[in-house]
């Protein structure tokens, strides 16, 4: 689950880590009041889980409480990556002297976390990260020690910070990686962390992401779940327990299994076709279950038609076919629909979805090519 | 042969009580394996389809010699149920339970490898995996037993069902297969395609190995460091291929993954250690068939 | 450092241990009035932090606040183990079903936690691990891993606790050991673990031990400190930096380094003698350390004679004199002292020594000796 | 000869530009000790007595080669410093420090011993220890340097100033020493004396060891179960055997420690085990003479 900038900076402080003085809004007055309380210049920064926001003109300084409201009424409401920015964020703007570069994350090829430094810290990191990659020190943490005092001087010193930040550097790493910790997250991250010019440090960006594994155990976190889902028919599906995605084509997939489900989106752009989403319906999916995913896909108005590829393991076949009936009787279904079933209970599966306008394929090579055939063709 | 489990495996089913741990337990005594034991804490005492609940996994394995397990518990007791199979000395432990949170993988993991070091140890399979068959042997998991035929593929996979579509498209071709693996499709898994594939080079049967892959993570790319060093060629798959880049994982991500991770990267590794990459699934039993025959 | 019951109590609750209601308090009125406030009959007990008090007649039952009243008025001015009750636990009185035992400690010989567990629980559980040692359930907890889940099943159920009480006994080990790692405990104790006939689970007696060297990060059991500390010439010796242990005998014993004094304890006992305290200086101790080490020795009026044994490594054997002359001059010192210098600055100690009525002695067993051959005799 | 340290050892301090840290890099540099390096984080890039100081001891080992270290920091630091020498790869930590709390050291002495497993990894000597002297080659501690003499007898000791007693008196006997240990003093030790014996006994110039035990714990019963296997004669001695049996420990600690600890347990166990043990330092010297005669 990713969350918003300031609700991460909100987590971070409750681990003592030092962020700046301001307040997230939803319109350009209560922007502009905020301003004149920080009575400083202040950044408005776009409130959206996405990245290249500064680029997108989503992040602008101010003045004064004037130029807030204004900056403020600039980027409420302006999309970037699709995603319409309802909040911004308004701070108090640091003197920088030094950027840096903090990081936590899960180390998949070490299967440990690994923290990571750099003094190159800003916009440019991932740049920095390809390019001279000896400039982010990083140590990975024993999962049974966890992380170790030692270990945060070694990255910090590694990295050059400058000596006199060096022990402060420490004190926000420690809290860091608390957060990280205490709240399961896969990644957090403060870049930069700015060295201000009276030499301080203070954290002017925040990154948190959460397990979503793991929210059963952090009920405090749900409301920001709420406010993550920024996409109604993802947030629909992830309600019903369905693992979606959007895509931008226009062929609906439905199938069982991640790596099944993958493959078949394969199939059909070596088809010539476009997915319009990524739809798991899990193992051992009940006919209801069935129904509502093909209500979820059906609810995009791009699909042009739909492919169901079912391997029945746990997953009845009859179920599937149950379930995609049920669905037909609620909904009024005016574009084609191929049919893919074999494995546990593929006869009585067959069987129910025949004289049905529904389209029956044998393999999901041939499933792909004719749902693409049908959707090029623009008719059943 | 085959590998890792066998006719004498003794399997032991923890959550055996569960709804999910019933059902499939039917399906792996139906399949033949030797289920000896299950564990469910507060039932000790009692049978389940006739066989024997205990409330801790260190007494089933002292009363029935279980040297094996398969979890079937919920999410937020599955991290404790590894750890208990570790501590009674089982030497192979098949998590089937998916959605555990990765800190918690991360800790588990490690101190199963630890348990390895100097030989020994148990090996974890999983979690979120569909277990394992080695054909007309033994059956652990929830893979479904019809579509294996014994024969000389081993086949090791990241996903569920696609790897039930590969396997039953090797024994429609009369290919079959020694053992079947599905490693599980999370970010931290207990065994990798690293490990498993030495024991494939090692079993006398299997004459070829199909590695399915997908996006994420680099266990195909490391795969692909000791494949050379096979005698017996690999042929691979990769899902994923045409997935988005993804929503942005934050710099952390970017920085650690270096570029590794893509279906192309992947692929790349593969095809550089000599492995046919097929593009379709179906393309998956000639390319085996052609790499048996040279 | 060993703390009250009540005190222990009040730990234990803080981590979810359910315990009997009740107060600790300092006079019979108070006692009847606590009774009175729980309406119904309870259990006085003497808090003091020595075992053996309920054979000691510490621990009574009283049916009514005047009955409280009466028993409170007994125990407290008793002495037990030579420490004045000066505080007794008035607490609800639990209908016991059965007894069991939670422990928690350090097996020094495995260097891991222990946790053991038995259904044979209450005043004689040493007894039963001296003659059925089966019937004590034990694990050893992983310092990697901590305390698992399953550890604790595993011990509850081999310690043939009733089955219905299991799902709960494990609650309360997992609060017993978050409460014995969060404070640094050495011990955590509940005995009994009463199952009451109303088929709950409640302690009705715990002991807790901190771990000395670990107060330093748990300034929140400062209080309790003080309140453990019964003989004031140790409170008074380790408010000055010295480990100190009062003895029964007459001869009070100086030394650097706690094997060091121990032998020379042995070397005095050898000679016919009983030391009076175990006093070490530790390393490096200068004059004023010394001068103080002698002060407290001589504040316990049965000494009759003290010896100094002082191998010097870091201590200066120089410094150690300076400080028994420096005490001279402060007290009056009527009681023989003998003085074993060696090592470093043996020669400048034994100098400023010389012409003084200290006397001196070459070895370990000379210095034991003389001092007890002055002591019996009477005069230096 | 000698055990762990010699000539060749080139050592690191931990904490070098503290009060006790300075004072006995002086004494060791004075004794003949390569002392490398120095760590104090912050002060990297200076020196103390000449030598170099670091930041961190990963660096120090990196730039100086330093393969032990000692450890002078304070009671809450030291636990880090351990893991710290044990990250950078060291093999020897003397951890001098004392008021560690236990379960500190429960945690460090575990990650500590789990580097030896199946061989290498580091060793640690204390904490709350003097450290060690091998006789003119080296010392690491604060072991006074004047009471070694080089000759014949290995010295192991839980204690400090007791343990210079008895070298001083093997030294004035004329025996002399190869290497003196103190392990240290705390319940929870990195070494302990069954750790050591096994290096005496395959030093070939080790004719003797002396073993310096104290009531608590089990450390001299485990250390008489392994000494009937030497072929090098042990003399013991046991301090506090007059030792009031201390103040209540709760149950717990009877339980645990189940008759083990009290000085006669350890007289009784090491005369069982075929080592004569001194009633008083002062008969040590006799005994040692005494079993290399015979």
């Amino acid at each position: 689950m990713k969350i918003h900038e300031y609700q991460a900076k909100q987590i971070l402080a409750r681990y003592g880590v030092p962020i700046p003085r301001g307040e997230a809004v939803t319109d350009a007055d209560a922007a502009a009041e905020v301003a004149r309380q920080l009575g400083s210049p202040v950044v408005v920064k776009a409130q959206v889980p996405v990245g290249g926001r500064g680029k997108a003109g989503g992040v602008k300084l101010a003045r004064t409480p004037d130029e807030a409201r204004a900056v403020a009424g600039q980027i409420l409401g302006m999309s970037i990556k699709g995603i319409v920015v309802r909040k911004v964020l308004v701070e108090e703007a640091a003197q920088i002297a030094a950027e840096y570069y903090l990081g936590i994350t899960v180390d998949r090829a070490a299967r440990r976390n690994v923290v990571m430094v750099s003094a190159a810290g800003g916009m440019e990191i991932e740049e920095v990260a390809a390019t001279t990659p000896e400039k982010i020190a990083r140590v990975w943490i024993d999962p049974g020690i966890g992380l170790a005092d030692f270990q945060i001087r070694q990255v910090c010193y590694a990295a050059g910070l400058e000596r006199e930040a060096v022990a402060s550097a420490t004190r926000f790493l420690r809290a860091l990686y608390d957060a990280y910790v205490a709240n399961d997250a896969g990644l957090a991250e403060i870049n930069p962390l700015v060295l201000t010019t009276s030499g301080s440090l203070i954290a002017t960006d925040a990154k948190i992401d959460i397990d979503d594994n793991a929210l059963y155990r952090h009920p405090e976190l749900a409301a920001y779940k709420e406010e993550s889902e920024d996409d109604p028919v993802e947030a629909e599906a992830h309600r019903r327990g369905l693992q979606f995605v959007r895509l931008e084509g226009d062929v609906g997939i439905i199938g069982n299994g991640a790596g099944l489900v993958m493959s078949t989106l394969d199939e059909v752009k070596r088809a010539g076709g476009a997915p319009a989403n990524f739809l798991d319906i899990g193992g051992g999916a009940k006919a209801d279950l069935v129904a509502n995913a093909l209500e979820v896909v059906l609810s995009n108005e791009r699909v042009k038609g739909v492919l169901f590829n079912i391997f029945g393991g746990i997953t009845r076949c009859d179920e599937v076919a149950k379930g995609i009936l049920e669905a037909a009787r609620r909904l009024s279904i005016r574009v084609p629909i191929v049919v893919r079933l074999t494995g546990t209970n593929e006869q009585e599966g067959r069987a129910l979805l025949q004289g049905t306008k529904l389209i029956p394929a044998e393999t999901m090579e041939q499933a792909a090519a004719r749902i693409v055939a049908l959707v090029r063709g623009g008719a059943a | 042969m085959s590998i890792l489990i066998n006719r004498e495996t003794r399997v032991l089913v923890q959550g055996i009580t569960g709804r999910e741990g019933t059902f499939h337990t039917q399906q792996m005594l139906a399949y033949g394996t030797r289920v000896v034991a299950g564990v469910t804490p507060g039932k000790g005492g009692t049978t389940t389809l006739d066989v024997p609940v205990f409330d801790t996994v260190a007494e089933a394995v002292r009363q029935t010699g279980a040297n094996a397990s398969v979890i079937f518990v919920p999410q937020r007791f599955a991290p404790d149920a590894v750890l208990e199979a570790l501590d009674a000395g089982l030497s192979l432990c098949v998590c089937i339970t998916e959605g555990i949170p990765i800190q918690e993988m991360i800790r588990v993991v490690h101190f199963v490898r630890q348990s390895q070091v100097g030989g020994g140890g148990m090996r974890l399979i999983g979690p979120n995996c569909p277990g394992l068959i080695s054909a007309g042997e033994c059956k652990i998991g929830i893979m479904p037993g019809n579509i294996v035929q014994r024969g000389r593929v081993g086949v090791v996979s990241r996903s569920g069902t696609l790897t039930y579509e590969i396997v039953d498209s090797l024994s429609r071709a009369g290919l079959g297969e020694t053992t079947c693996i599905g490693i599980g499709g999370d970010p931290i898994l207990g065994s990798t395609f690293a490990d498993i594939l030495p024991l494939f080079e090692a079993d006398p049967e299997t004459e070829a190995v199909v590695l399915i892959g997908e996006i994420g993570g680099s266990d195909e790319e490391a795969a692909a460091e000791y494949i050379p060093r096979m005698t017996k060629p690999v042929i691979g798959f990769i899902s994923g291929r045409t997935a988005p880049p993804g929503k942005r994982m934050g710099h952390a991500g970017a920085i650690v993954s270096g570029g590794r991770g893509t279906a192309q990267a992947k692929v790349e590794a593969l095809t550089n250690a000599g492995v046919p990459v097929a593009d379709t699934t179906s393309e998956i039993p000639g390319l085996v068939r052609q790499a048996l025959r040279s």
